[in-house]
């Protein structure tokens, strides 16, 4: 009783905050500040038709590697507790159905997946997404079957390999124009083509791997712990 | 009239959070928790779209439909957009440890109730 | 291209009152698998003729909307299948309407089969 | 789209989201919960497109869709017990 | 594409949406809730190209097309989750 | 190379799928498109079509366009079906879960005929086995339930026959 008091008190006063402080932020009619110079100089900057993913891999580049070091941590401690303290109860087995649909489906989620990845400098999508795509293609085949699927030890290695090509990536710019992750000194190409916007496919291919491995990796865990995944 | 949508997202976005706060406080299932603690961060992501958002403009991506020279009077913000889409996947990574560690200490306590999980107090 | 952008309305319609309906079926069916027919039928077909009617309008697009549709009738079955199947596998929810049950009389629990 | 059709949806949209998410702590199955709250992501998912930010709804919509519901779905394997 | 046609399309599948989300919300089981949340997230994705079209850009419809796959493999794996994880 | 001609045409499925997609015949696009997808047939092992070259022979090609049409036609009727039913005051509906045998070579027709009957008037595959198939109907036919149900059963199967077997 006092919880749910206190909760609604507190949330409450949280609301009327709320209340107060968001009608202050005035409907813009224009772009300001650093959005407007992103917007406005992005196309020659880093040639990416995607303005979204060239704020993402070329201007905030670095803040995405630290992110990318965040979702590793992550999923690494997510990973360290399942195999500390393993918990475990059979899975079942799928119906015929399901089983055959897991069979057929993987190749072309997979195939959307490296076109999110591919296309992220033309076309919505990007390194997140096309991982998280990718990753699911794993849980669609540990859905349609009651055994762990196999690829013990390939997993790590795509990570760190992906990881370190990021950073390595990084360096390139360093080497040749001193300055980490400078994605132009490729040349930036024609925007809208397959083959532009400097190191910025490179990069959300660096992205892409990472995130499908890691999510990958603690979708293993839950299955190596039994249960129902 | 004009800007009533506008404000319409404004008002779900920070719905939703105080919904989550909210459960968040009160509930004491460890895993009805972490359910109230997706929908808050549901909200955040919206909020923080919505800061960017111009009405009437279009999504911040060249092709045919918009040219290159007016762009900037065309597209809405895609900063925040950015922070949002890195956020998100952060957001899911932190509620896969928040389960895991919730199993785990209702293993331990024999219970899902967050009133006996002691160890996790300060 | 007069005859393209009426039969584009009257697809469009058409499948907005299926999908319309599939949403009634969900609501009004008596039991869970009936409501898994509304469901999956009703949505597969609205759902072919929504895209197609979009299709009409915009025919650049169709590749894509092609795209969507095969997606939509590859998995659409699959899922509703599975449902359906669960259903079978928790006593405690099950419909007891049935007039017949061939299932629970073979003694299939699932499982155990190969 | 005119002002007033894109009032209605966000309107629809956000009442559906809310009322969503109360109904997920008030639900008496966790199972229930869950569900509901895959359905708050993916309409989180259509807001998103709303406001033209369609990397973001991508995003949205494969992670709330698939990834967060694994993980709760295997929470509530592991735990039991509905509160 | 008139006013009056575009108001009676969002006002199919608006309902359409309604009424499975209250199946959703009335739902007597999880599986009738997850019967609700197939159906309502395929008019969801009717919805998403709607919109695309009425805001006149093709890329919007892949977002629609990751809406569906994965809508799909949602359902699925609660599916997969009811038909006997627990026993 | 058993698997040879199925890995084939998995990667040519899914170059096709890869230009719907992105709408461009660029060089730069169709090679990436086509190491794409050759990559992602081997690492699947061409399962996503299995031997598609074998149902290209024209006489295959007619009971193909003849299946597709059978199934088109139930799926509207199944529609009509479905409609009518929600709309009266009082939904009809007579269910009855009734067992048909299944008896083909090809787990791919098996897997056809489930989906079909999944999309078709009144009628739900809920689960299937080696050699039988179970269908829940929302409103049991007249006459002999089981014969019907065979009957329903085997307007597919024998259909699908003629493609695969």
């Amino acid at each position: 009783m006092i919880r749910t008091l206190t909760g609604l008190i507190i949330v409450l006063v949280l609301g009327a905050v709320a209340a107060a402080v968001i009608p202050e932020m005035q409907m813009r009619e224009e772009l300001q500040g650093v959005g407007y110079s992103y917007v406005s100089r992005g196309m020659d900057d880093t040639g990416s038709s995607n303005l979204v993913t060239a704020v993402i891999v070329a201007y905030r580049g670095l803040d995405t590697l630290g992110e990318v070091v965040v979702l590793f941590c992550a999923s690494t401690a997510v990973v360290l507790i399942l195999t500390l303290y393993p918990i475990g109860i059979k899975a079942s087995e799928p119906s015929r159905v399901v089983a055959f649909t897991a069979k057929v489906l993987p190749a072309p989620i997979l195939l959307f997946g490296v076109y999110f990845i591919a296309h992220s400098h033309i076309s919505p999508g990007g390194g997140f997404p096309g991982g998280t795509v990718i990753a699911s293609v794993f849980l669609l085949v540990m859905l349609g079957s009651s055994s762990v699927p196999d690829g013990r030890g390939r997993l790590p290695a795509i990570e760190s390999l992906a990881g370190l090509s990021f950073g390595l990536l990084g360096f390139w710019g360093i080497m040749t124009v001193g300055q980490f992750l400078n994605n132009a000194f490729l040349g930036t190409g024609t925007p809208g083509t397959i083959v532009s916007g400097g190191l910025i496919p490179l990069i959300s291919i660096a992205i892409g791997a990472k995130v499908a491995s890691e999510f990958s990796g603690v979708f293993k865990a839950f299955r190596n712990t039994g249960g129902t995944v | 009239m004009s800007t009533a949508f506008y404000w319409s997202i404004a008002g779900t976005a920070a719905g939703l959070v105080l919904v989550g706060l909210w459960g968040i406080l009160t509930r004491k299932h460890i895993l009805r928790i972490a359910l109230a603690f997706t929908l808050a961060d549901t909200g955040v992501n919206l909020l923080l779209v919505w800061s960017g958002y111009l009405p009437g403009r279009t999504a911040p991506i060249v092709d045919g439909t918009i040219s290159a020279s007016g762009i900037t009077s065309a597209v809405v913000d895609p900063l925040p957009q950015a922070m949002v889409l890195t956020s998100i996947v952060i957001g899911v990574a932190v509620a896969a440890l928040f389960v895991v560690v919730g199993v785990l200490a209702s293993r331990r306590t024999g219970s899902a109730d967050v009133r006996r999980m002691k160890e996790l107090r300060w | 291209m007069i005859f393209l952008s009426i039969a584009g309305h009257v697809l469009l319609v058409s499948g907005g009152f299926i999908l319309f309906t599939s949403g009634l079926g969900i609501l009004r069916m008596p039991d869970v698998w009936n409501r898994l027919h509304a469901g999956t039928k009703a949505t597969t077909l609205g759902s072919i003729l929504f895209l197609a009617g979009i299709g009409c309008l915009e025919p650049t697009w169709i590749p894509k909307l092609f795209l969507i549709v095969l997606f939509i009738i590859l998995t659409n079955p699959v899922s509703g299948h599975a449902l359906a199947r669960a259903v079978h596998m928790r006593p405690e929810e099950k419909p007891d309407n049935l007039l017949e049950d061939d299932l629970a009389e073979s003694g299939f629990e699932g499982g155990e089969e190969q | 789209m005119t002002e007033t059709l894109m009032t209605v949806i966000v309107v629809t949209f956000g009442g559906m989201m809310i009322t969503a998410a109360i109904a997920v702590l008030f639900v008496r199955d966790l199972l229930s919960a869950i569900i509901i709250t895959g359905f708050v992501s993916l309409s989180a998912s259509v807001m998103f497109l709303l406001m033209d930010a369609p990397d973001v709804a991508i995003t949205e919509a494969s992670i709330g869709a698939v990834l967060a519901t694994m993980i709760f779905l295997w929470g509530r394997g592991k735990i039991g017990g509905d509160g | 594409m008139s006013n009056t046609f575009t108001s009676i399309l969002f006002g199919l599948l608006g309902g359409g949406l309604l009424l499975a989300f209250i199946r959703l919300l009335k739902g007597q089981h999880g599986t009738d809730r997850a019967v609700a949340l197939d159906t309502a997230t395929l008019i969801s994705t009717n919805l998403l190209v709607f919109i695309a079209f009425l805001e006149g850009r093709s890329m919007l419809v892949d977002v629609a097309l990751v809406y569906s796959v994965l809508s799909f493999l949602g359902v699925l794996a609660i599916a997969r989750y009811l038909d006997g994880g627990l026993r | 190379m058993k698997r040879f001609p199925a890995v084939m045409s998995t990667a040519a499925v899914l170059l096709c799928i890869w230009i719907f997609l992105t709408l461009s015949f660029h060089p730069h696009e169709l090679v990436l498109g086509f190491a794409v997808s050759l990559i992602i047939a081997v690492a699947t092992k061409g399962a996503f079509t299995g031997n598609w070259f074998r149902l290209l022979k024209p006489a295959r090609l007619a009971a193909e366009v003849n299946y597709v049409l059978y199934f088109l036609g139930k799926m509207f009727m199944a529609n009509i079906d479905v409609l009518m039913r929600v709309l009266q005051p009082v939904v009809p509906v007579k269910p009855g879960i009734v067992r048909a045998s299944l008896v083909m070579n090809s787990e791919r027709a098996r897997n056809i005929v489930a989906n079909s009957i999944t999309l078709t008037p009144g009628t739900l595959t809920i689960e299937m086995t080696g050699t039988e198939i179970f269908v829940h109907w929302i409103s049991l036919p007249e006459g002999d339930i089981h014969e019907e149900t065979q009957k329903m059963v085997d307007g597919f199967a024998n259909r699908l026959k003629r493609i695969f077997e």
